[in-house]
């Protein structure tokens, strides 16, 4: 498989510039180098300008609701272990309107990897705050500027307990396919947020503003991510630095393992034709 | 009162009213009687007042009488509570020491209940078993087959427990004997059947099993619980995950993920629970996604009455979600509607790919009935994917394929070599995003128009009896069938009845036909407004003459609808 | 087309089209002509292909032509996609050069667009100018009046932009002057007035400030976000919290809250989000708390069409929600109506203590008119809650205590001594959780039979039209009204019409006494199931003839259903 | 004010040795401490046995549906500032199917105090896991035991920027009631999470299990509840000893003092019968 394998025909109606097309890049890359097939991926969307990903890349596809993603993603997982599962979402879709998908999710540890858009902006919608938009910045309906504390996706999903805890930045397409990479060979949920710059929306989040904050964590040979406490500190910077890559990782089984159904055929292949229920009658007697 | 008698075990929630009411049932089972219980219980763990009650008889019954014969009455305030529904000739059993009742009645049968399982059990966790005892002893049981059902009940408690629960309960039934004069509650058993057991929900459980889902979510809600406890417990044995989801939106949309990789899922819910699924509802029409949904109503706006019933969700079920597409819906009436219609849900959902709803309520989802084994041949599970077999064969597969039936093919992902878009966006056939308004036409069209009519072929047939010959019809739907059936029956050749156990795609035509002469039609229905009539209006050409309504958050019974009849005759 | 020309802006996202249609229809009003503008847009915020529609009249306008006058293509798509929108004599005003078209077709008019706007503002973005410009020319505007406009639109922009922009503006006009030379349109400016010209949702967001409205709560979701984005733009001024919310179970529960504490709240959403606030309605209804709630509809099922139009959730408005209790629907046909609803909205919900929604569509709430100020003495803010001077005579408060009318006086927490208990449960009149049958009925009659009762004696008039003399009479609700008065305008005495712009309570009786002689009836509606036509079998004895349905995202035009009407003619 | 003046004369439905008269009596005690007055209180609840206490005390009350008190809560509140606004809340309502409420008025940031009944299980449903069930319980949903990951209020709470985040025990009632308080005195989102027995359906977490590993942080002087890393340490510890009092303290504008309605007259008191809108009209010539 190569890049050109993962080449959807649907035409992108992102903004020229947008931040999503270093993801979608980096997805590809990450997928050719774990060498999948394309009918064995199965990547899930809500709905959002990250959320149109999964119609530009040859792949399975469910793009489903505003917000929905996980869910149906985890249960895809339970259904069909065999499918590499990934869900594409935006700030607004996995940490707004689902966010309590994200929290729960993390903790049935169903083997999936989320890649957030993370534009801090709800893009699709036309500019309103996201739950990550920094403090001040002002939209057509946070006319006064943003008052809410911004949501802090690393720092929750640590608390969580979430196994892989990782950071990217869409212009950085090699060391973002490179974490997509990680985050898909992890056993069990991962989390990749993705700073994306909106340009059309998010005039603060900029590619300079983002280019003269983020450094690589995994560059310091000494940063150990399973290192909880440490992993938390780092997870807590956001500023005039922000900290890049694995944040935080912790080797737990994962949903498939603790219910059993490692050991078990995919359900989806298991024959229905002929149940027997007639023993169970007994019960009932 | 020939043939049957009615015990009504009253207490406080947690005083075991179930545990006797699931050992009487036994007993008169296993004596060749007939049995229909049903249960009235309180949103609380603990106190209040819930009761179980049990009709036994000699023939099969579908439903409950207002008055109970027996009221076992477990505590003080249950004597009050139940003395008005005390049958004419009616006994209060009760502990009037124990519940510091001073004064008496003719109708109260004074059993120390108290004293005889502290005496000769050690403790007064052998009430139940006394009260057992007793009420075998007043309705002419032989002691050995209410040994037998203690010996089955304790099995797994060690042999002390059980030969101390069997003499507390010989106690009882010795005490019963001895001491209860009037011989009013003796039947004559008929032969011995090999007959089940079970309510509502488990019937639908089991019906799951069989259907081969492989993947139930739910969110604890009563009355639908049961249904996700049953299947949990079976879960291990029949390959199948069960996982309670964080909310009900994530339950329905679990559903769907999991119907779309490929395998039969389900989830359940009461009314309150259902309003969190329906964006997911219209998702599951848009995707094409296959998805069986138990609706087990309970009375509502809100929060409403967790543990009772009714029927005022059946307007909101067959218009909830946003835009136009197919739904089927189903009421059934009985244990067994339960079972066959759950089974022909998974066949309807997967054959036209889209969401089923079983609509029942909490009078059904908690009535129990014995009935004959179900016939597993009658309904087969019938697979519409494309196998992963014939996925082999595939090329060119496009998830929304335009067609005459408005079915496309359905593929399961990883199965086939392509692959497959699903989208909750107007989409083409490939299942990309589109604006297209020719595309938009035609997706409409297939998705509403064609699937409907596909769906119309196979509506499930309405029960009739005695239409012709009846001074008056009485229609209804779901839970409400046995008391229509018991009171036409009984009625002679006065009133008939016409009962759905699908409600959507309405069997339009077939009732016009049916009731065409109908003399007068009155529906019968647990909600306020009246709604299967209003349905009949926009779907019909008939004419309704009335309806008679309950919504006090209680099922009815044969009294209550025979009272309301009245001046419709 | 005599005293009217049709004029579409065409190009990709982010073009401009919004721009231009805004300086034209500014220039238009100024000039004295009447307005009917809207918008066609994709779901994607660059690229694709939108436009904005203005259609210039003589006389009031009220709806849309299905062709244009004048098509501006702004890109080369535009070219191809618009040409067969354009009428007989109609005419693309186009950039060869910059579209890089080389054919050419008589109804072209070239005109170096991009070369202008660069060679005489020095930049690309001055486009949009020179377009306004070329119109103004071809349709016979005088310049200054162009000036007059640009300079209000580009005041906060500084002298140099604005002069610029004039240059700009000047050489389009005078291009066109020089060039074009077909006289076709030309209209006579009546008398100046002093309207308004504002879109459906801007209509609503302002009866919201007048209404008293104080905590506005949404989650964004086109095509309802610019009713927050209104209101957020008034709130410092009017002393309104805008507050948005997480999501929308979040948004209906915040606006209840807000409501028990003491506010007029609202919420709006489209479909997909109302779906998800169904539960918190079926709240709203048993916990009796006002909310006001604006579904602006967009074709469904799930995500559907974003940005289009659709009145399919008419059906699942009136039925959404577990259980049973009152709301009120308005369905406002016109901007207008969208005003005067919404007021009253507000005091209906307080009144009666209920959910009541405002259901609209994307062409409504998108489309601007001219109109007549708003009569801010038609309907008074009537308040109906236990005032802060009244709550100090309070005593022995209930929150739920029964009357005659059905509605309890609703005092306001910390303003009455005592305490009020609002609850989701069933309940007593002290607001307590209650298991008791007698108590749910007079609450189920209270919520349900009593307030309906009241409304029915508050249901807005339908609009009729001719409806005796007619030989086909046209029935819609919501945004239709504009195509369906002057469809009927234009037929002389053929055509009637009825508008429904309340839909719950339904006016059944009106409706049958208006009708019961029409010759013909016929639905316009626009969705697939013909949902009116259904609502009248089912609340109205008279006899539908047939529905004109459409279902493609796109609003109704004349065009489209003078068309369709042939067959019933 | 006194105790009596805070009675209900609904009857309590609850357990006999519940934990959740505990907390009733715990609140009622800081009402009366803080002096509060029945009408000036707003008790918010969901649903589950948590959520009926509203009823069992004098005060005003909504009993909303189930997850769903916070939002309605946090809006009583900016609508009409006057109100102490408490909600009472169950694990399965608040971290549960209110998850994502839970989450984003941590970061709204409205004064309200929000007590949960954490008794680890569904009690009002009878018996199936929540969010916070110890791993490995077994109930009849969860028949193999529970194996999602639980979740960790105090962690989250600490990673969202939660200003007031502290645990109390139901049977220590002068501690809970002093946490209560200092909680409704907070300015902005109190979180209290109260480890309540089930005497009925959770066998494991009882009042004897409770007890052996119960200790107060605020007994050592030296503990800092201000600085969020000992306090985010503190929060993660749960097993042999598991700590009670303020765990997190940080002062941070409330939403009131950030949306300016703090200097307005409530917005419930505002008259709205003759606002003239006719200024705004010029907007749209
Ligand atoms: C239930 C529901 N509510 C609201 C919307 C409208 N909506 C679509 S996308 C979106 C926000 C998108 O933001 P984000 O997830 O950050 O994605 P982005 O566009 O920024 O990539 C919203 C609010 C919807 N489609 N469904
Ligand atoms: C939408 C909805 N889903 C489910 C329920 C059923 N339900 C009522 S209480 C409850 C759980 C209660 O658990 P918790 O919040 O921990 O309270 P507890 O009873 O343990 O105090 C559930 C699932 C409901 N009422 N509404
Ligand atoms: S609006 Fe922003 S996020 Fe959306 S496509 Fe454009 S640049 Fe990207
Ligand atoms: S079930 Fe548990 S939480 Fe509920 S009242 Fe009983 S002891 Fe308390
Ligand atoms: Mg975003
Ligand atoms: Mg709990």
């Amino acid at each position: 498989m190569n890049i050109s394998d993962f080449k959807s025909n649907d035409e992108i109606t992102w903004c020229p510039g947008c931040g999503d097309f270093g993801i979608l890049t980096s997805l590809k890359k990450a997928l050719v180098t774990l060498g999948k097939k394309p009918k064995d991926i199965l990547l899930v969307s809500g709905i959002g300008q990250a959320a149109k990903l999964p119609h530009y890349i040859q792949s399975n596809c469910f793009n489903g609701l505003h917000g929905r993603a996980i869910p149906v993603a985890a249960a895809a997982k339970i259904a069909n272990r065999n499918l590499t599962v990934i869900v594409t979402t935006g700030d607004g879709d996995c940490y707004g309107e689902g966010g309590n998908h994200f929290i729960h999710n993390i903790r049935r540890n169903a083997d999936i990897t989320v890649v957030v858009h993370n534009n801090q902006i709800y893009g699709l919608t036309k500019g309103q705050a996201s739950p990550t938009t920094d403090p001040g910045y002002e939209t057509k309906v946070q006319t006064g500027g943003v008052i809410l504390e911004p949501l802090h996706p690393l720092e929750m999903a640590i608390a969580l307990g979430c196994g892989f805890v990782a950071r990217g930045y869409s212009a950085d397409s090699g060391h973002l396919s490179w974490l997509i990479g990680e985050g898909i060979s992890h056993k069990g949920f991962s989390l990749i947020d993705v700073l994306q710059p909106c340009v059309t929306f998010n005039k603060k989040n900029t590619y300079e503003w983002y280019g003269k904050r983020i450094y690589k964590v995994n560059d310091d040979p000494a940063y150990d991510p399973h290192d909880k406490s440490t992993a938390y500190q780092k997870a807590c910077e956001w500023g005039e630095r922000i900290p890049l890559g694995i944040i935080y990782r912790a080797d737990k089984p994962s949903y498939e393992d603790k219910s059993g159904i490692s050991n078990m055929p995919a359900l989806a292949e298991i024959e229905i034709n002929n149940i027997d229920i007639t023993p169970t009658f007994k019960d009932f007697k | 009162m020939p043939n049957e008698f009615t015990i009504k075990i009253a207490g406080e929630a947690g005083q075991g009213m179930q545990t006797i009411g699931a050992a009487l049932s036994r007993l008169y089972k296993k004596a060749g009687f007939h049995i229909f219980a049903n249960q009235d219980y309180m949103s609380r763990v603990r106190g209040g007042n819930n009761f179980f009650q049990l009709r036994v008889s000699e023939k099969p019954v579908f439903t409950l009488h207002q008055k109970a014969d027996i009221v076992v009455a477990l505590d003080k305030k249950s004597v009050a509570l139940h003395k008005a529904g005390l049958s004419d000739k009616g006994v209060m059993v009760l502990d009037r020491k124990q519940s510091g009742i001073s004064e008496t009645e003719d109708s109260f049968f004074d059993v120390a209940l108290h004293e005889l399982a502290a005496s000769i059990g050690g403790s007064d966790i052998f009430i139940n078993t006394a009260a057992c005892g007793v009420i075998a002893g007043m309705t002419a049981m032989t002691f050995g087959l209410l040994e037998e059902v203690i010996r089955e009940a304790f099995s797994d408690k060690g042999s002390e427990i059980i030969e101390k629960n069997i003499k507390v309960a010989k106690a009882g039934y010795e005490f019963a004997q001895g001491n209860f004069k009037k011989k009013a509650f003796s039947l004559n058993a008929g032969p011995l059947k090999d007959t089940l057991f079970l309510n509502g929900n488990e019937a639908i459980a089991l019906a799951a099993i069989k259907a081969g889902c492989k993947f139930y979510t739910a969110y604890p809600m009563t009355p639908s619980t049961s249904i996700m406890n049953t299947l949990a417990h079976y879960a291990a044995q029949y390959n199948i995950v069960v996982e309670q989801a964080e909310d009900e939106i994530a339950a329905i949309n679990m559903a769907l993920g999991a119907s779309f990789a490929g395998v039969r899922a389900m989830t359940a819910t009461s009314g309150g629970g259902f309003a969190l699924m329906v964006e997911g509802l219209s998702l599951a029409g848009m995707t094409e996604t296959p998805v069986v949904i138990a609706e087990v109503q309970r009375p509502a706006p809100a929060t409403g009455f967790p543990t009772r019933t009714e029927q005022a969700d059946l307007d909101f079920l067959l218009h909830a979600g946003h835009g136009e597409f197919a739904r089927a819906i189903y009421a059934p009436g009985t244990i067994e509607e339960a079972f066959y219609l759950t089974l022909k849900a998974f066949n309807i959902a997967e054959k036209y790919q889209i969401p089923v709803l079983i609509m029942s309520d909490q009078h059904l989802a908690d009535s129990y009935r014995d009935i004959e084994p179900f016939d597993l041949r009658r309904i087969k599970v019938e697979r519409s994917i494309i196998s992963k077999e014939e996925s082999k064969e595939v090329s060119g597969y496009t998830r929304y394929k335009l067609t005459e039936s408005g079915i496309s093919p359905r593929a399961i992902p990883s199965w086939i070599e392509g692959v497959i878009y699903a989208d909750s966006d107007e989409h083409t056939e490939e299942g990309h995003i589109t604006e297209d308004a020719a595309t938009r036409i035609q997706m409409v069209e297939k998705r509403l128009y064609k699937k409907m009519a596909g769906l119309c072929g196979e509506i499930e047939k309405p029960t009739e009896y005695n239409i012709t010959g009846a001074s008056c019809v009485l229609l209804g739907f779901g839970s409400t069938y046995g008391v229509l059936k018991e009171l036409c029956e009984k009625s002679g050749n006065t009133l008939g009845f016409m009962h759905f156990s699908q409600v959507w795609p309405f069997p339009a035509k077939e009732t016009d036909r049916i009731l065409k002469d109908a003399k007068k039609i009155i529906t019968v229905e647990n909600n306020a407004l009246g709604q299967l009539a209003r349905l009949l209006k926009r779907e019909c050409a008939i004419k309704i003459d009335g309806s008679i309504l309950r919504f006090d958050g209680r099922p009815f019974d044969l009294e209550y609808v025979d009272a309301r009849l009245k001046k419709y005759l």
